[in-house]
């Protein structure tokens, strides 16, 4: 059951890849590459969790001893979090980016983009 | 150029950005005793300004979000969570959580957790400011030169 | 003398967030260009300071270094971290200088300074990491403040440079990530001085290795090794000319041969599997790198094929010395040796490829071309950028005295020391190839007869001269002052390198 | 057990998604696709015991959907593709993440030690509660939970790590935040270097 989550976990990196790799249209490449982002975010929450854990707050009445033996790792939703945030600041340059290539080339194809410029 | 959607829409917004400006503070002021923080806080405020920019027009919502304004809440909100983070040379180094030594509250309060809360809401100034700041270059961009008599879009 | 560590990184981001601030009240606007050049200047004096004191470990916020509080995150402050902020901050200082003339035929400088102040401080952060994690989040800021400033000309051509090294940089994070995930996964920790003690205890198990081959991939990415290269011969050109500067003479050092370094040889400990990968990319890198850099007309682009091609002389040097400390019975005098020379390699090729990028953008600025064909009798008329492009040429080419005749042959002496025959030719090869790409600059460049544009080319401005001229001394100085720097800077950073996975540990608890 | 089965029915959920938006020929149902991924992927955060990445993930897939649709709403999509080439690409990232998978779950090393701990059995439950300040070498994430109200006064674990154990960290997040919107309000400038002439005149 683990082994499958995992493995699903991985088409959705290998989809983003492919994405990446193979799509010749801007937008399409960005979709890729946020993808990509979901699959690793997706992977680093994963290893981080406890079979019926709870989240990692202390709930009224609860000890820090108790929280340790039962909750998931806190470790990986921070880095989750950074990565997140990293992703969309990262969304926001793709697509003023985007915009640009648009206006200068009229279309999204990279193949026409590269073969226009002087 | 852009003058907004319907009245309708207008009026939801109106009502309604409000509520979600106050949830996203909110989100941000308890995010040491419960889900959220200043990222998704801040995230959250940023979405009443695009509320307001998407329904009343940029030129509207100008009068209140300007570009530069933005650029300076943005400016100042980073610098501040610096600031917090300098503060704590005087009591041991950097990003020293110089409250939370002192004593560190009662645990499921809102005061508790010492500089955390003032991290919070610094971050969420900053990434509301940053975002909306974006988002407005961004809607601002219109195509100088159509490649083949595109209507000019709006937004 | 600890305590100064963190203002290395605090201090340039939070000068940048004031340059914001401060382009837009009004008065301030025309103070954020010596603001960004201090800054640079006081990150400089600060890292010659640190560079005389013995650093203990650093835990920022004070979670640590006692075992009951090991929580936080390190800042290292070995040999190694000193001698890569001495060569940051001083290209970015360089490099700033000469923007204050270059930039004039930009729009909007405010946001250059405050892009450029960003990507120095997160360079800083890189180095100065001890964390894998943080190790990432820097990298990521250096790496979109990069992209953002390749594009800075907005015009088509660097637009499009700009996406392509975005979408690769960006596959590269998420390699980064990946790799960052499994070991975590794997030890349990992020501090490299622990993750390091568990690897011992694993070894090398299939997990480990995908862990370090999707972190040598994407920061290969980085480096712009062969076969990862594709976007730098587009971006590096691109960007406005202090900005090649920063990205060839230091970014992909920073962000991609130093990360590797660090990883390789001080948290998965250097063993035959890495030293092979290693050894592969430096080879590929060079030999191609120089064969695409001969057929170049293009000034920057030249250059640009010529950085992956000198990068490739690193790696080959760090993957040899990994070679020699895996064998059974390692020869620590071959495999310092070796790295002696990678590291020196790495600090002349800042120096000379930054001069050579920012001469090349005093010349695009006053010829009006990069085509070297167009170009001609520049050593006449533009004095004194010509005789600095001539120092580093000649320093890049490998010709004695300047600097990089010395590290060429400390390298090729140590291949031939470690019994790598084989790569010892391939890298005398690529040095008399690089030799021969040179000669072509200077006979096309700056000898022959000055024809169309090059004919009415005057000298650049002052303060882009002044630039050249510190960086063509460095060249020069470094070459005569070999002993001296390996003493004081190379020295300390070996031994770092050396030490192996025991070098973050020395004195800790965890 | 029974979250295990929703996890892997959001997971098919996600995956199609994706695929859909990465093989759709218009380009904003592409982009919505891709946030109907998004949005799966922030209940599986809930899921899995996160909240609060369940509401960053929400919110900031709406922005991210917002600037989306920016990019390609009254953009025309004139991709020549050639399935073949993509195919064979498809075929070989396939091999490669049968080799990743492969190597993710591979047995080696020194026994269990090596390999990644099964899913639901995280490296943080292999520590000894009892030892844990004392004994060095134990996984630091249990340490976080046991100490961030004792020590920091949150009852969020993961805000104590984000802001007080590694707020380090967080200055560089909020930096990139920062360095992004720079970098978008760079290249939307209408005009960003002037030429030659006019530089003379």
């Amino acid at each position: 059951m683990g082994i499958a989550i995992y493995v699903l976990a991985f088409a959705v990196l290998v989809v983003g890849l492919y994405a990446v790799v193979a799509k010749k249209n801007v937008v399409k490449i960005i979709v890729g590459l946020l993808v990509l982002d979901y699959a690793v975010n997706l992977l680093l929450v994963l290893i981080g969790y406890r079979s019926g854990g709870q989240a990692p707050i202390l709930e009224p009445g609860q000890t820090s001893a108790e929280l340790a033996a039962k909750a998931v790792d806190p470790l990986p939703q921070a880095m989750v979090l950074t990565s997140i945030v990293i992703g969309l600041g990262l969304t926001a340059l793709m697509v003023a980016m985007g915009l640009r290539l648009y206006e200068k080339y009229g279309t999204f194809d990279t193949n026409k983009i590269r073969s226009l410029r002087g | 150029m852009t003058t907004g959607m319907t009245p309708i829409v207008k009026n939801t917004a109106r009502l309604v950005s409000g509520f979600i400006a106050i949830f996203g503070i909110y989100i941000a002021m308890t995010g040491h005793v419960s889900p959220g923080g200043g990222f998704a806080g801040g995230v959250i405020l940023a979405a009443a300004a695009v509320l307001v920019v998407l329904a009343f027009g940029r030129d509207t919502a100008e009068q209140i979000i300007t570009e530069s304004r933005c650029h300076i809440y943005d400016a100042a909100g980073a610098g501040l969570f610096l600031l917090v983070a300098l503060c704590g040379y005087f009591t041991g180094g950097f990003f020293v959580n110089f409250i939370a030594r002192h004593s560190v509250g009662e645990v499921g309060h809102l005061a508790s957790g010492g500089t955390i809360i003032v991290s919070n809401l610094f971050i969420m100034v900053k990434v509301a400011a940053g975002l909306a700041g974006g988002f407005l270059a961004l809607a601002a961009f219109r195509r100088a030169n159509l490649p083949d008599g595109h209507p000019a879009e709006e937004l | 003398m600890e305590s100064i560590v963190p203002l290395l990184v605090a201090f340039p981001l939070g000068m940048a967030f004031a340059v914001v601030a401060m382009a837009h009240v009004k008065g301030l606007k025309r103070l954020t260009a010596p603001l960004a050049v201090g800054v640079v200047l006081a990150n400089l004096i600060l890292t010659f300071i640190l560079l005389g004191a013995v650093v203990p470990r650093i835990f920022v916020g004070g979670w640590g270094p006692d075992p009951e509080k090991a929580l936080g995150i390190e800042m290292l402050g070995d040999g190694l971290s000193k001698m890569m902020l001495v060569i940051i901050n001083l290209v970015a200082l360089v490099s700033l200088i000469f923007a204050g003339a270059y930039m004039r035929r930009f729009t909007k400088v405010w946001l250059f300074q405050a892009l450029f102040l960003l990507m120095t401080g997160a360079m800083n952060g890189v180095v100065l990491a001890g964390d894998l994690f943080n190790l990432f989040v820097f990298l990521e800021v250096a790496a979109i403040a990069s992209y953002a400033l390749v594009a800075f000309g907005c015009e088509s051509e660097e637009l499009e440079a700009a996406f392509r090294y975005l979408v690769l940089g960006t596959v590269g994070s998420a390699f980064i990530l990946l790799g960052v995930t499994i070991l975590y996964s794997l030890t349990g920790q992020l501090n490299m001085a622990a993750v390091a003690q568990k690897l011992e205890l694993i070894g090398t198990s299939p997990a480990v290795l995908l862990a370090a081959a999707a972190l040598i991939a994407g920061l290969s990415l980085k480096a712009a090794m062969v076969p990862f290269h594709a976007w730098l011969p587009d971006a590096h050109p691109s960007a406005p000319a202090p900005v090649s500067a920063m990205l060839s003479g230091v970014l992909i050092k920073a962000s991609g041969i130093y990360a590797i370094a660090r990883l390789v040889f001080n948290v998965f400990g250097p063993t035959p599997q890495y030293a092979t990968i290693l050894i592969a990319l430096g080879a590929a890198s060079m030999v191609l790198g120089m064969l695409m850099a001969l057929g170049q007309w293009d000034l920057k682009r030249l250059l640009a094929y010529s950085s992956i091609s000198q990068a490739g002389y690193i790696i080959l040097a760090l993957g040899v010395a990994a070679e020699v400390m895996s064998r059974a019975q390692p020869d620590e005098a071959v495999a310092g040796l070796c790295l002696f020379g990678g590291l020196f390699h790495l600090f002349n090729h800042a120096a000379f490829k930054g001069l050579l990028f920012l001469a090349s953008g005093s010349i695009e600025q006053q010829v009006g071309t990069r085509q070297l064909k167009e170009m001609g009798g520049l050593g006449r008329s533009m004095r004194v950028t010509g005789f600095c492009c001539r120092i580093g040429a000649l320093s890049i080419a490998g010709v004695p005295p300047f600097n990089g005749f010395f590290s060429k042959l400390i390298i090729i002496i140590a291949l031939a020391m470690a019994h790598q025959y084989v790569l010892c030719a391939i890298a005398a090869g690529v040095a008399v190839g690089t030799l021969l790409m040179y000669v072509k600059v200077q006979r096309y460049a700056l000898e022959g007869p000055a024809s169309g544009r090059a004919a009415g080319a005057t000298e650049a401005p002052v303060l882009m001269c002044v630039a050249l001229v510190v960086l063509a001394a460095v060249c020069v100085a470094a070459g005569v002052a070999m002993v001296p720097l390996r003493d004081h800077l190379f020295g300390p950073a070996r031994d770092v390198l050396l030490e192996a996975t025991k070098a973050l540990s020395t004195g800790v608890i965890r | 057990m029974g979250v295990e089965y929703l996890v892997i029915s959001l997971l098919v959920f996600m995956l199609i998604a994706v695929l859909i938006a990465v093989e759709a020929r218009d380009l904003l149902s592409s982009v919505i696709s891709l946030g109907a991924g998004g949005f799966a992927l922030s209940v599986l955060f809930l899921l899995l015991g996160a909240p609060d990445l369940a509401i960053t993930q929400v919110v900031v897939e709406v922005i991210a959907l917002v600037l989306l649709i920016r990019l390609v709403v009254t953009r025309r999509d004139t991709t020549s593709e050639t399935p073949r080439d993509a195919l064979r690409t498809g075929l070989v990232l396939l091999a490669g993440g049968v080799l990743l998978v492969g190597m993710f779950f591979a047995v080696g090393g020194t026994g269990a030690l090596g390999t990644v701990p099964p899913f639901g059995e995280p490296i943080m439950g292999e520590a000894d509660l009892a030892t844990l300040s004392k004994t060095p070498g134990q996984p630091v994430a249990a340490r976080y939970l046991t100490d961030a109200a004792g020590q920091t006064g949150a009852g969020n674990a993961v805000m104590a790590v984000l802001l007080d154990f590694r707020a380090y960290d967080t200055l560089g997040e909020a930096t990139v935040i920062f360095v992004s919107i720079l970098g978008a309000y760079a290249v939307l400038r209408r005009v960003g270097r002037r030429g030659h002439q006019e530089l003379a005149s």
